[in-house]
């Protein structure tokens, strides 16, 4: 099947090359892969032992040249807190986007295929998270569940499948009028033959930008629960980072080391994803191809 | 001849999309009449023609044909056996004995496809084949049925780097690759730039010659089915209006519909003082069907019997049937 | 307006809410913390005291008859006893809802007309510097956690500049001269608390109104309007932005939802004496009957608003059938 | 800047009363009020010595157990009514009866009271009441009380109160201030401040910076960490004053074999080893900003009850001696993974919750778990919300929690926490000890202030060698005023907090500084 | 009388890949009340020439070369803004696909008054009033002019257009095949149509199609166009019958003709060419079986074969007339 490879390079390629001209989406790209590196090699230069406690003079130093960020409100290297959280927040961000779109594409595309009273059922339980308050629906959650890390992955995956279940439906109402849906049943292919091998791959582009978006919206939910103390203390993200920084006054007494870093990392990670999530609608959505 | 696909009494019937009121409250609901008593048989080898206007029922007797579509009433023998409608094993061997190949080629290609695995499917859903060597053999066999030498150039492209003309013959080699008896092809070549139209036609007519396979021809341009087929049916509002050889019913037809449709086609000739017999008013709405014959309220030939009852289809001469109270000759057409 | 596409929305409306009544219910009988130490402040409640509270509160029936009951008693009207309030839910609500309007509304409106705008100029001058300008400072303040913003709002605006007050919705307990000097006050209260909210909802506004006006700038129609020899501002402003305004009414009234949640945050950095705050406390404090209350109404609301939007859809785009 | 009548006072607050019915509000803010509204028949003076308020003198019986009130003449309440003895007799009958309210519990023993006359309140008790005297019930009009049905005590509002007190009620608005005015017709003169405001703030960081603005006088509840700030800030004093109250970390004492708890706790050794391995200053340091005091027993220093162990007897930080009183009770660390096994193998892990809900304390539970580390003990932690901690201290499923306690001048309700009979309701520790239950109730009823004492003093000994609660620190309690506004603040007891102290004595001697 | 005479246009697009050539040299006049065909296959550059004349063309379209005289003033020259006064008064166009031509959201009636509003300074009554004569004029119900265009069949939202394309009584109507994607008897009523307009109201009618056999019924002359050229141009007898380009021959013989011999119609082999790098020499020599070596290497020019009949090849010799 090297030829099935080729043409997959093909294709990337032909995306790659559109995706260079994309100014924020290159933006989003570079911003993106400063954090991975961040969190992926950043712990290894600058280890960070959340138990490191200093004594009285370290809580809130302002930076120096051993604590280039300070230290924070229990006297720990701001900068070291800061390349941990990366890993946390980025992880928290990806895997509930994977569950949020796992859940998402799953229902979109059984409701959006299957049509008739499965639809309807569907797209009112979907509607139901949708007008659900989400703030306080994912707050109940993660009082329900506890707040380690893997729930609050959890509570965010599960309170944002809904808006992906909405697009790739609509996307599949669209597919599912083509042709090829048609003569695949007239060849005879089974339902979900026809909805993995056919609906998915088409609705997936748009379900990818849609996705990297969520992602963003992950990652801010991830940062408001810490922040409103539904975090995992144990593995403190930017927003709990964020939560201490206020709950200890930061802002009042001017640590702004300690307040502005994970903030501006927050939205340094978020901006990413939403310029990624931009260009690849830019590239993959029909509709806004340049005439 | 032997038929191979007989339809009798067709009837599908589609739920119009009534309010909601009566959706939920009410059991009397409207319906489209799509296909509202259809006869027709097609003998081995034969292409058969179905031509009328846009949303006369066409393809819906064509999916009918090919349990695509629920059939409401009526009997359909394919072989001279029920077709099966569930998905049960008769039902896997009839797909793979009757096929379609649609209109859109841009369409009904999946783009994300590559060509070997949009010719190869049916043999991999219908689990026909074990290795992939085998589906590769086979499809490049059925790659060169349809015309497509060298055929490894073909295998690796996507829809979108072939021209409609090959797009569609990758279907037809879709359709053929599991040896099929009947194909239904809807309108094949109505999307394609006429210079390829010929092309494509001239290979089904060739496939017929070859391996004897039957064709329901659906179009509704009635110089294309003219020119292919061996019988025609001119449909109307879900009805069959007129049938007969091709030469009959484009050089003697009885029907006023069918002689409208004549009369208006555009012909490669100047025909700029030709006399047309243009229809006024438009087709009506298919569920609520004027009462006699369908046609009257366009009828340019329309009596009182045209409003209160409507003809049943009848053997005028030999071969030749058609559905009018008065079915004569009319002066129009020809330049 | 058709009164059948009417019918079945609210038809459809009322499934929704439905669902919701269920889902409500069984998500606060599954929260952690016994309701009746809750409501039971005083710990020395003496047995007698505690099964009159209990019943009191409906809590001593099995399950299903307290759904029946809660059921019975909304279609009068009535959403319970607040524990943590001891008044009627229907009552604490209404006592927070008029600041959370306030400025919900506000921020929303400012959020639409500037995202609708900023949507407008980058699509119609796309890939133009001033495209790029716009639509990144839409996305970055997109990006920026909404209680992050206002703590750095009122930090740079009340505290290093002073020109607004850090908190609250009036000048607490302060007598006014006139009804307008209380309006002056109460607007100088609302702008740090609107900017921060209106501010992270404005990016998304703008791409969807991009998005959609891109869409529909390659229509047909729109090079049908430019032949027929009107202005770019003519074309824009009667033919493209009628129709790509259509998305948008969805989108708002979805969002909504999400509104609300914004509110939580910043009514907490803001003290803005409002429902989101109202929702955070009594989550803190397992007030069960409230935070259903508050949930069934802003679900109500948000149902509500969707179905208004449909409405208003269907009016503005007549290709909507019933 | 605003159209404010001078002098006003705003006062921040991070948390407002659950009501304002004496009956309803179990919170220090709602005491807080009622000090204002109301008056009771004794308050506390600067030193927390007990001093005449509506009773201008009393006393006590030879066999101890009738005490006479006199009243003072002349009181009305805010709207006018006189006040008399039957308003105390009322009052004290109405809260022993419901039970409800924060003041009931003060009231047990009282059997009978009289009225002679209208200046005039006998009480009469069982045994002899040693906290006669600190009995600070609000006295409530029975004008208008007795209208409310006894069955609605606890859903009446009271929306609008009457009272005594040197501040009538004005308006509040649930959510954002609480106002109150001087009331001019105050029996003991009217206050100095014309308007007392008090704001509600969801998040004490703004609190701060609205007091920094100016847009507040004063600020209650302020974080630890603001201290060292705001001392710097000009016109503004900050205190960080002994709370009445303090912080344990409190151990699964329970001797039921039936509770979840992980059993090595019922070991008092395992229980003081933690205590050895606690670095109490470096906690308060880091954790408290330096706000606090390491603690001891139950009752806070500075009070007449406090029992501060002998030298020789303090745990203080020492993680070497909690190591060999570990190894020589038999918990070694056998198969080397750093954490110690008892005689028959199991580890000692023990299960700490954390409340989500203060971010200090989950701070320190994060460095005791380090340090118990050292000793090889270790903890899994898990935060949780109030209502999971209450619903898992009810089940018995924990091993060891942070959290606190308020307490009062009398030791009583403190000391009862330990009883027997609160396992179930306020014990959070489950510790029973059958003598230390028979002194709980014994020196109730010891009027010699000197006998009493040392009872006290032994019945927290005895917690202290058990240790089902090992008290972090004390409190402080972290308060501002802007001292360019107003003056006369005074700290209550001495070093104590400026609010929040048992008593008004601030709202109702402060003064504005001229021309302000 | 001469109208429209465009001379010389080469109009290109700028994409990635390179310089699409859509349009490359093209002349041709347009007299009044005259119909004129333009055939050809698909993508050789019949709607860039449309949108060309009428100023239309996309942002990464240009003309680079050339003349569009209408009445002897060259388009070309004006501005965007007097270009914009002029169009729809001087030259409208009928766009293929109605059904996407009008806004959905806007009553059609409202679509013409705006356009009449706009060039005739006419109040919005007056300009209704004109509507409802228009809509007479193409056999639609005057009533129906507060109606949406989801309420109208195909064939009537194609009338609307011709009415709107008819509002302010242009020079030329440009019909950008105007009847595909319609039924044979609704394209028969709309021929007709246009057929008594363009009698009627003495308009230039510029027709645009890829389908050759409408145009007997209707043009005057017809032009061939491939790859961006007009290879031959004549009467529409002359077109039809006295054929003298091989490609215009193959084109004629794609319809199938039922007054004629029931024989396989031809196709064309090969495929279209690349109008960015289209082929040497005559651009169709590559499908052309006549084509020879000087086919390959120099342009044919046109040979004028009387009467109007030009036509373009080196191998006009292989046709007897
Ligand atoms: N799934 C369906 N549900 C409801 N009505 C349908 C459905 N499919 C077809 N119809 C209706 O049945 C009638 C016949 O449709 P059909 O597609 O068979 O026509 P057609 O002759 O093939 O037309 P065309 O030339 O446009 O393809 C039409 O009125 C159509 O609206
Ligand atoms: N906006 C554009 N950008 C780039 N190339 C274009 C653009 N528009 C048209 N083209 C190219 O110009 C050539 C001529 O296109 P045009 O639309 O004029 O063809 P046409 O003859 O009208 O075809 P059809 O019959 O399909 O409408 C084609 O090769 C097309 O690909
Ligand atoms: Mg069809
Ligand atoms: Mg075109």
């Amino acid at each position: 099947m090297k030829e099935t490879h080729a043409i997959r390079r093909r294709k990337a390629g032909q995306f790659m090359d559109s995706f260079r001209k994309n100014r924020m989406g290159m933006t989003g790209a570079i911003m993106l892969c400063f954090f991975l590196i961040m969190a992926v090699a950043g712990p290894l230069l600058l280890p960070y032992n959340a138990m490191d406690f200093g004594v009285a003079d370290d809580v809130f130093a302002p930076p120096s040249r051993e604590h280039i960020l300070g230290q924070d409100d229990m006297g720990r290297d701001v900068l070291r807190a800061l390349i941990s959280g990366a890993r946390i927040s980025l992880s928290v961000g990806i895997l509930s986007t994977l569950i949020s779109m796992v859940a998402g594409t799953f229902l979109g595309i059984v409701a959006g295929y299957s049509g008739g009273k499965i639809d309807v059922l569907m797209m009112r339980f979907t509607d139901v998270f949708l007008v659900l308050p989400w703030l306080p629906l994912m707050l109940i959650l993660a009082a329900v569940l506890g707040s380690s890390i893997w729930n609050i992955i959890l509570v965010i995956g599960l309170t944002s499948w809904a808006g992906t279940a909405r697009v790739v439906r609509a996307q599949t109402l669209t597919v599912k009028e083509r042709q090829f849906i048609e003569r695949a049943r007239a060849i005879g292919a089974g339902n979900g033959y026809i909805m993995t091998r056919h609906i998915l791959p088409n609705v997936f582009p748009l379900v990818f930008a849609n996705t990297i978006l969520v992602s963003a919206v992950a990652i801010i939910s991830e940062t408001t629960l810490s922040f409103l103390g539904m975090g995992d203390t144990l593995h403190p993200s930017w927003g709990m980072m964020l939560h201490y920084a206020f709950e200890s006054g930061a802002a009042s007494i001017g640590a702004y080391w300690f307040l502005l870093p994970p903030g501006l990392c927050v939205v340094g990670v978020v901006l990413s994803f939403t310029f990624l999530g931009y260009a690849f609608d830019e590239i993959l959505n029909p509709k806004l191809k340049k005439r | 001849m032997k038929s191979v696909m007989e339809a009798s009494a067709l009837h599908v019937h589609f739920k119009a999309r009534g309010s909601f009121i009566q959706e939920i409250f009410s059991n009397h609901q409207k319906k489209v009449k799509a296909v509202d008593g259809v006869n027709i048989q097609i003998g081995e080898g034969e292409i058969f023609s179905l031509v009328g206007e846009s949303g006369s029922g066409k393809t819906t007797v064509g999916k009918a044909l090919l349990a695509l579509e629920h059939k409401t009433s009526g009997s359909i023998l394919f072989n001279g056996e029920e077709i099966p409608s569930g998905t049960g094993k008769s039902s896997r061997r009839f797909r793979q004995k009757a096929q379609m190949i649609f209109q859109d080629p841009y369409q009904s290609l999946n783009p994300r496809d590559i060509v070997l695995d949009i010719v190869g499917e049916p043999l991999v859903v219908n689990n026909l084949i074990k290795t992939s060597a085998e589906k590769r053999e086979r499809v490049i066999e059925a790659l060169g049925w349809a015309g497509l030498r060298p055929q490894e150039e073909y295998l690796y492209r996507l829809p979108h780097e072939l021209s409609g003309g090959q797009r569609q013959r990758v279907a037809i080699a879709a359709a053929l690759i599991l040896n099929p008896q009947f194909i239904v092809a809807d309108e094949p070549v109505s999307m394609l730039d006429v210079s390829i139209r010929a092309d494509i036609l001239r290979l089904m007519v060739e496939m017929r010659d070859r391996l004897g396979i039957s064709y329901l021809f659906i179009t509704h341009d009635l110089s294309l089915a003219w020119l292919i087929s061996d019988r025609i049916a001119i449909m109307y509002l879900g009805k069959i209006m007129e049938i007969g050889s091709s030469e009959l019913i484009v050089g003697s037809s009885l029907h006023p519909y069918t002689q409208a449709l004549i009369s208006v086609m555009p012909l490669p000739r100047v025909t700029k003082n030709k006399k047309r017999l243009i229809l006024k008013g438009e087709t009506p709405d298919p569920i609520d069907l004027p009462v006699g014959c369908r046609f009257n309220p366009r009828c340019p030939v329309v009596q009182d019997i045209c409003r209160r009852q409507e003809p049943e289809l009848a053997e005028v001469t030999p071969g030749h049937q058609v559905a009018c109270h008065f079915p004569k000759k009319l002066l129009v057409g020809a330049p | 307006m058709n009164r059948n596409y009417l019918l079945k929305k609210i038809f459809q409306s009322l499934i929704t809410i439905f669902l919701v009544l269920i889902i409500n219910y069984i998500l606060f009988r599954v929260m952690p913390g016994d309701p009746l130490q809750m409501l039971m402040r005083n710990p020395k409640a003496s047995g007698e005291a505690v099964a009159r509270t209990k019943a009191l509160f409906g809590l001593d029936r099995p399950w299903y008859a307290q759904f029946f009951l809660y059921l019975r008693q909304l279609l009068h009207g009535d959403l319970g006893l607040s524990f943590l309030h001891k008044k009627p839910v229907l009552e604490v609500i209404a006592s927070r809802i008029l600041p959370t309007l306030l400025l919900a509304g506000c921020a929303e409106v400012i959020a639409i007309l500037v995202g609708t705008v900023i949507g407008i100029v980058s699509a119609w001058k796309r890939g133009k510097k001033i495209d790029v300008i716009s639509l990144s400072f839409a996305l970055v303040t997109y990006s920026m956690p909404t209680f992050w913003l206002g703590i750095v709002f009122v930090a740079f605006f009340s505290v290093f500049l002073r020109i607004f007050p850090t908190t609250g919705m009036v000048t607490p307990g302060a007598t006014f001269i006139s009804e307008f000097a209380h309006m002056v006050d109460i607007g100088r209260h609302l702008v740090l608390p609107t900017l921060t909210l209106s501010l992270v909802m404005i990016g998304e506004y703008a791409l969807i109104m991009r998005n959609s006006l891109i869409d529909i700038l390659t229509e047909d129609f729109i090079t049908t309007a430019r032949a027929k020899g009107f202005t770019e501002q003519y074309v824009l402003r009667r033919h493209a932005v009628p129709n790509a305004l259509l998305p948008m009414v969805t989108i708002v009234a979805i969002n909504l939802g999400l509104v609300i949640g914004g509110t939580i945050q910043v009514e907490t950095i803001f003290s803005w004496p409002g429902l989101g705050r109202l929702m955070y406390e009594a989550l803190m404090n397992r007030d069960y009957p409230l935070l259903q209350g508050i949930f069934l109404l802003v679900s109500i609301s948000v149902i509500g608003a969707n179905f208004l939007a449909d409405i208003l859809y269907s009016y503005l785009d007549p290709r909507v059938k019933g | 800047k605003e159209a404010v009548p001078a002098p006003a006072m705003r006062v921040g607050w991070g948390v407002e009363p659950d009501s304002l019915s004496p009956f309803v509000s179990y919170t220090q803010a709602g005491a807080e009020v009622f000090s204002l509204l109301y008056d009771s028949l004794v308050n506390f003076d600067e030193n927390l010595v007990p001093q005449g308020n509506l009773a201008s003198s009393w006393s006590l019986s030879s066999n101890q157990l009738e005490w006479t009130f006199n009243l003072v003449e002349g009181v009305k309440w805010h709207d006018g009514e006189n006040f008399t003895s039957e308003d105390v007799k009322f009052s004290y009958e109405l809260m022993m009866e419901s039970g409800l309210g924060l003041y009931s519990d003060f009231l047990t023993g009282i059997t009978e009271i009289e009225c002679p006359d209208e200046n005039t309140v006998i009480i009469r008790t069982e045994k002899p009441k040693a906290n006669m005297l600190m009995i600070t019930a609000p006295i409530v009009p029975e004008h208008i009380w007795k209208d409310v049905a006894f069955e609605d005590l606890e859903l009446w509002e009271n929306e609008h109160p009457i009272g005594t007190g040197p501040f009538s009620f004005v308006q509040w608005n649930s959510g954002e201030f609480l106002k109150l005015k001087a009331n001019s017709s105050y029996f003991n003169g009217k206050p100095a401040i014309e308007e007392l405001i008090f704001v509600l703030y969801a998040n004490n960081d703004t609190m701060a910076q609205a007091l920094k603005t100016g847009e507040l006088d004063a600020a209650i509840n302020m974080n630890v960490n603001q201290v060292k700030a705001l001392k710097k800030e000009a016109g503004i004093s900050v205190i960080s004053a002994a709370a009445f109250g303090f912080t344990e970390l409190s151990v699964n004492a329970s001797l039921d074999p039936e509770l979840q708890g992980n059993s090595n706790l019922q070991d008092p050794v395992v229980r003081q080893a933690l205590e050895w391995a606690l670095d109490k200053q470096n906690i308060i340091d880091v954790a408290y900003a330096g706000q606090g005091i390491p603690g001891t027993t139950l009752v806070p220093p500075d009070n007449f009850w406090h029992y501060e162990p002998a030298a020789g007897k303090k745990r203080s930080f020492n993680p070497e001696k909690a190591k060999s009183l570990l190894e020589a009770a038999g918990y070694r660390d056998s198969n080397g993974d750093g954490i110690r096994e008892d005689g028959s193998g199991n580890s000692l892990i023990f299960n700490f919750m954390l409340r989500a809900k203060s971010a200090e304390e989950v701070k320190a539970g994060q460095m005791i778990s380090g340090m118990l580390k050292n000793i090889g003990i270790g903890t899994e932690i898990e935060t949780v919300d109030d209502g999971v901690l209450v619903d898992r201290i009810y089940a018995g499923e924990f091993d060891l929690f942070i959290w606190g306690w308020g307490t009062d001048v009398d030791p009583t309700t403190i000391l009862a926490v330990m009883s027997t009979d609160q396992i179930g309701n306020l014990s959070d520790c489950n510790y029973s000890n059958p003598v230390y239950d028979e002194m709980l109730l014994e020196q109730s009823t010891l009027m010699n202030k000197t006998e009493r004492q040392k009872m006290v003093w032994k019945m927290q000994e005895i917690l202290y060698d058990d240790a089902p609660y090992i008290i972090l620190f004390y409190d402080a309690a972290v308060q501002a005023v802007r001292t360019d506004r107003w003056q006369g603040w005074k700290q209550i007891p001495e070093n104590g907090p400026y609010f929040f102290n048992l008593t008004s004595i601030n709202y109702k001697n402060v003064f504005p500084v001229s021309g302000n | 009388m001469e109208m429209l005479s465009v001379r010389n246009l080469v109009t290109q697009f700028s994409i990635k890949a390179g310089q699409v050539k859509a349009v490359d040299g093209i002349s041709f006049t347009l007299n009044e009340g005259e119909t004129l065909g333009l055939v050809g296959e698909s993508g050789c550059g019949k709607t860039t020439t449309a949108l060309s004349i009428a100023g239309l063309l996309p942002s990464e379209g240009r003309v680079v070369s050339g003349e569009i005289l209408l009445s002897g003033i060259d388009l070309l020259t004006l501005s965007q803004e007097e270009l914009r006064k002029r169009r729809w008064k001087d030259i409208s166009v009928i766009f293929q696909g109605a059904m996407n031509a009008l806004n959905p959201v806007m009553k059609v009636g409202d679509q013409i008054t705006e356009v009449i509003m706009l060039h005739d300074n006419k109040n919005y009554q007056e300009a209704r009033k004109q509507v409802r004569e228009l809509f007479s004029l193409v056999e639609i119900d005057p009533d129906r002019i507060d109606g949406y265009p989801h309420e109208f069949s195909g064939g009537m939202k194609q009338r609307v257009m011709i009415a709107m394309a008819l509002a302010c009584r242009p020079k030329i109507v440009i019909g950008d095949e105007p009847t595909t994607a319609l039924d044979v008897m609704v394209q028969a009523q709309i021929l007709n149509l246009l057929e008594r307009l363009c009698r009627d109201i003495k308009m230039g009618l510029l027709l645009i199609t890829h389908d050759l056999s409408v145009l007997g019924e209707i043009a005057d002359k017809v032009a061939v166009m491939y790859a961006g050229k007009i290879v031959e141009m004549g009467s529409t007898e002359d077109i039809l019958t006295q054929y003298r380009h091989p490609y215009t021959e193959k084109l004629v013989h794609s319809f199938p003709d039922i007054y004629g011999k029931r024989e396989m119609v031809s196709s064309i082999p090969g495929d279209p060419p690349n109008l960015i790098d289209p082929p040497s020499g005559c651009r169709f020599h590559p499908r052309c079986s006549l084509a020879t070596i000087r086919c390959r290497t120099e342009e044919p020019g046109y040979i004028d074969l009387g009467g109007g009949h030009i036509t373009a090849c080196h191998e006009i010799r292989g046709y007897e007339k």
